[in-house]
């Protein structure tokens, strides 16, 4: 709902994209929706961001991919998935009927492979926007990725903005000194909106074997440990940048939420937390409904960056 | 597959390490099939983040039962549980095991080793139902590893018990147990579930004597309805190798289909 | 004890010091040491790290100073302490005594003042080394510090090793793109180890006021939320590096402080555990005895930058 | 100091978000001084990671009394413990209430706001004990926020309560209740425990009259030891103003010595 039975306005407007509510579902975590329609209705949410993309179908890392730290998980998914063609065959007919705002989550081997995907998405219809994930830790070794650096970061939005027929949201990597000169490069760079954050390179060693927990070594973490550094990094970008800021890192319920839009996120992804919960992001559009009204905010939209620092 | 997240916790069991749950659940009961497993909050918080995953021990109308092992920070907080609680369960999900790759008054060999045992009861029960004679090995470290032995001779189910150290039973291998067994009299088909070495060896024994065998994999899973692609194993598909999501595809697997490292 | 009663040996050699077993505690989260002699012995410990010195003493932060977060703790402490004089007056004497390494977290506003802190601390006796704090987010504005760049690290190191007399353990930040970077300006300036991690620069937001939780706005994450990236960095700076790396970052228990040996830390510093068990530093200790015993691990230095990756 | 890992929750009592621990710890209760404090374990995991600072509501050779209000996820655990519960207690710490303030014969004033009433149990008591008239002025939103009526009545201890909303005792804030009496006749001294709005009116008043007031802080606390620097409060010195460690030169300060935000 656009605005709830006692009246508030959840409604957010991206300038390129109007939501119906601020809340999506974070790419990766929440598949390609569809695995998600038994537990929840996907047309309550603001729209969701389908997993990584490559032109390719991907092998993906191997096992184990995943392993759980104190309140939070490392991942080292390595994005594996089915690739444009059999997304476009497959999928995205599914998706097409949906009343919600669908977004493509963009990744590339090199700059010509995230641009192959673009070129070939933007023959489909029945997408909202792309975000263009720069960030992904899990692919490249150490973590590497277009994000760690602005000159990359400028170099690829640029072209991916010449090219794409759709609004670019760039998701940017936690793992850099700062985040707003990687922000300020994709601005720059033309894209429509930022999204922050991807997850942080991390490692988790099993003491007995002496070997990483992970087939990759390396993975990314996510989940509410990484919450306070990711509000941090919302809150320098969102004060600095004129496009909007699509925040996420550890949201589990509607004041996590509500604590980033007021750091200065137009809007939210909700990520790890559907695994708890398969419908955690419905939730979440309750509790942030249900705290406007207990708090008279007429619109939703009235708080972003509303954050008093003195 | 509803989130039933008012089941109620009846009555537990307990034998050391190992947990029998009867719950009440009539959402996740009334579904079920063997082989398949629900994913259960074991936090309230955030320590552990995620769900377990575990096997559907057996299933009714009113409800469902679990049977584990302490392995670990979950399992361990899911064990201090007690009868009235409430417990927060996803399921039923995943494919489960052919019952009727087993045609009528024919013999399956159910081969579970340790707490892998767990599904293998709700099997055995619909296999009787389907008409088919099931035989359980069941194997463990030691006879503590075995505690459910009583619970399927007093069902009726005829049960060949081993232990590695000759404490009970067999003294060796459940997987050796079996395969001889299966030398004798080849049975219709192999069910089992247990940890990957036991499911290797059996996977061979059946290869060698052409007996199809299903076997149930284990992974650490992060959501368990497909979305995070964090729970594959290797798996020889028509296109050839690939990751293949075992809360998906599986958790059971054709045995010739299963690569192992 | 340097030898378990079941002759295992956990004495440590970092070149430049010799400790008895690996585990130090951390600046800042164990006082000047006396505050708990009532609840360990403070010659069990390989040694310990003082709170953050300047030279002149310091008013530090408004509080709210600390606040938690899922697994974690964000403080902004802002370095409140007494000064150089007050301390050699003071505090030194008390530990002059003391069978354990202590060591003196040198601070400064710019490097006038970390020089002029090490030239005070150097006509004093009774300190092991000096941990040079380059790295502290709750001084300047955003985190600013000199460890967020190869060249102010490179510059200040040089200049503080070519005015001490003792060895000099420069810790740094994980507020970085590339902690390999920084590490190796340190090595090349000739800093004689490297202590990681400093806390993470982090936001915790009040819903209800619209403010943030700490008078400081942002302040430093600690504690088990950020062992995983911790973790991950001192695998990558140690496995680069000549000079010992001091490991730490949500160290616990035995098993975790086990993990930063294997990943390649010579050493650990236990930090924010003592605020939970004022004993931690000493259980930490008994634990990775325990382990070793158990393991048929003969010395403990042995088990260094043994990660299998491959 | 002692940490005493080895406590145990001999009985709870409970008024709605209200309880009342009796602790068996020796070691802590020997050597305890009203208005000093304790650090509890709340949770076994890392959430939430600190401890928690509680009062000592009364202390004896067998152990010792905590009264709290759950006020959030920390005492909302501890709220959840049960007799025979072990519970892991740092204490005492800090410094207490100055019972030497009032002469023998002559009277003192206890303030308490909400769950501030705690220490001032004990410091009833042992003013009791050394010859000293204390009277308790007991305050609370409603009547559900003053529950410890009854214990100190039963105590013998003279006791004036109040709420905001006038549903028991004198209607208005507890501080005007104090004030009043404090009007008619000075006490030899006032201690005082509860939210800053209360201690700084009742700073207000007792200055105004000239009569010395002992108040104890609140803060969130870090280590409770003064090695984190995270519970400081504006305090006057001779030295001038400063942030001070409330655990440690704390948390009872001389009203005059007290800086308001
Ligand atoms: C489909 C499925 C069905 C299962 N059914 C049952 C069952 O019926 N009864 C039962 O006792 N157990 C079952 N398991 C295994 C059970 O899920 C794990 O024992 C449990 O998740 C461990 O959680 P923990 O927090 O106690 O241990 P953790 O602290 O999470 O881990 C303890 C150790 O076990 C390993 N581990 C963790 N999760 C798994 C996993 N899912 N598979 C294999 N190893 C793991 C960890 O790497 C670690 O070494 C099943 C697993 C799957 C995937
Ligand atoms: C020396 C001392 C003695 C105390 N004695 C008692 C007592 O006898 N009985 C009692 O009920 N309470 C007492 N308190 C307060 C008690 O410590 C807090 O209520 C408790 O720590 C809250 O923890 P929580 O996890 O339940 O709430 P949290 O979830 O930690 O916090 C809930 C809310 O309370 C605020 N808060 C958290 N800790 C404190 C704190 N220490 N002081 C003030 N506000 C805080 C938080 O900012 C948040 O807004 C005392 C505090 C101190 C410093
Ligand atoms: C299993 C998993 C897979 C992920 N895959 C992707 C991905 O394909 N593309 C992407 O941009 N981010 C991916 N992420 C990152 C999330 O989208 C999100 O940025 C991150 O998890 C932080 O949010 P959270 O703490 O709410 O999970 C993935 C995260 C997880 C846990
Ligand atoms: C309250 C507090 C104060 C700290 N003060 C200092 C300091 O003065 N100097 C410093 O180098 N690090 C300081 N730190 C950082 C710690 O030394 C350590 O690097 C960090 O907390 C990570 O370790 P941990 O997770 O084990 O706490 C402080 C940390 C905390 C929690
Ligand atoms: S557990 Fe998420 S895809 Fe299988
Ligand atoms: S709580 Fe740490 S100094 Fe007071």
């Amino acid at each position: 709902m656009a605005v709830t039975a006692k009246g508030v306005d959840l409604s957010v407007d991206l300038g390129f994209l109007k939501l119906r509510n601020p809340v999506l579902t974070a790419s990766g975590t929440f598949g390609y929706g569809l695995e998600f329609e038994p537990y929840l209705d996907l047309e309550k949410l603001g729209g969701f961001v389908v997993k990584g993309l490559y032109y390719k179908a991907r092998e993906g890392n191997p096992p184990p991919r995943l392993v759980e730290t104190p309140s939070g998980l490392i991942n080292a998914i390595g994005l594996q998935g089915v690739g444009v063609e059999a997304f476009a065959a497959k999928v995205l007919p599914k998706l097409r009927g949906l009343k919600t705002a669908v977004i493509v989550n963009v990744c590339g081997a090199d700059d010509d492979e995230y641009l192959a995907v673009v070129e070939f998405l933007d023959k489909q219809e029945g997408i909202a926007a792309y975000e263009l994930n720069i960030s992904c830790p899990n692919v490249k070794k150490e973590g590497a990725c277009p994000a760690l650096s602005p000159r990359t970061t400028f170099d690829l939005v640029k072209r991916i903005k010449a090219a794409s027929r759709r609004p670019v949201i760039t998701k940017l990597s936690p793992n850099v000194t700062s985040i707003v000169e990687i922000a300020q490069a994709a601005e720059e760079a033309g894209t429509d909106a930022v999204a922050l954050v991807n997850t942080f390179l991390a490692l988790a060693v099993d003491l007995e074997t002496r070997r990483p927990k992970l087939g990759n070594v390396y993975g990314g973490l996510s989940g509410p440990a990484i919450k306070p550094v990711a509000l941090r990094m919302v809150h320098q970008v969102a004060s600095r940048l004129k496009v909007p800021v699509v925040g996420m890192g550890g949201i589990m319920t509607g004041t996590d939420a509500l604590e980033f839009m007021i750091a200065g996120a137009a809007a939210v992804e909700v990520g790890t937390a559907s695994f708890v919960d398969p419908d955690a992001a419905v939730r979440v559009v309750d509790e942030m409904a249900r705290w406007c009204e207990a708090h008279g905010v007429a619109a939703v939209r009235d708080i972003v960056g509303t954050l008093k620092t003195s | 597959m509803p989130i039933e997240r008012d089941a109620r916790l009846r009555e537990v069991q307990s034998w050391g390490d190992f947990f029998r749950f009867a719950i009440d659940a009539p959402a996740l009961g009334s579904g079920a099939k063997p082989g398949q497993f629900v994913m259960v909050k074991v936090s309230e918080g955030t320590v552990p983040l995620l769900r377990r995953p575990l096997g559907i021990h057996d299933a009714g109308p009113g409800g469902i039962e679990l049977f584990f092992k302490v392995a670990g920070q979950g399992t361990e907080l899911l064990a201090r549980k007690k009868p009235g609680d409430r417990l927060d369960i996803i399921g039923p999900l995943g494919k489960g095991f052919t019952v009727g790759a087993t045609p009528r008054g024919q013999r399956a060999f159910l081969v579970g080793g340790g707490r892998g045992i767990a599904p293998l009861f709700f099997l055995a029960r619909e296999l009787v139902k389907a008409g088919a004679r099931p035989v359980v090995f069941y194997g463990g470290r030691t006879v503590a590893d075995i505690p459910l032995r009583d619970r399927f001779e007093k069902a009726g189910f005829e049960l060949l018990a081993s232990t590695d150290d000759g404490s009970f039973g067999f003294a060796g291998f459940v997987t050796e147990l079996a395969g001889r067994e299966l030398a004798k009299e080849k049975p219709a088909a192999v069910y089992a579930c247990g940890p990957d070495p036991m499911m290797k060896a059996l996977a061979a024994v059946t290869s060698k004597h052409g007996v199809p065998a299903e076997l149930s994999l284990e992974s650490v899973m992060g959501c368990g309805v497909g979305a995070c692609w964090g729970c594959v194993h290797r798996i020889r598909n028509g296109s050839g190798d690939g990751w293949v999501k075992i809360c998906e595809e599986g958790p059971v697997f054709p045995g010739e289909r299963v690569i192992w490292p």
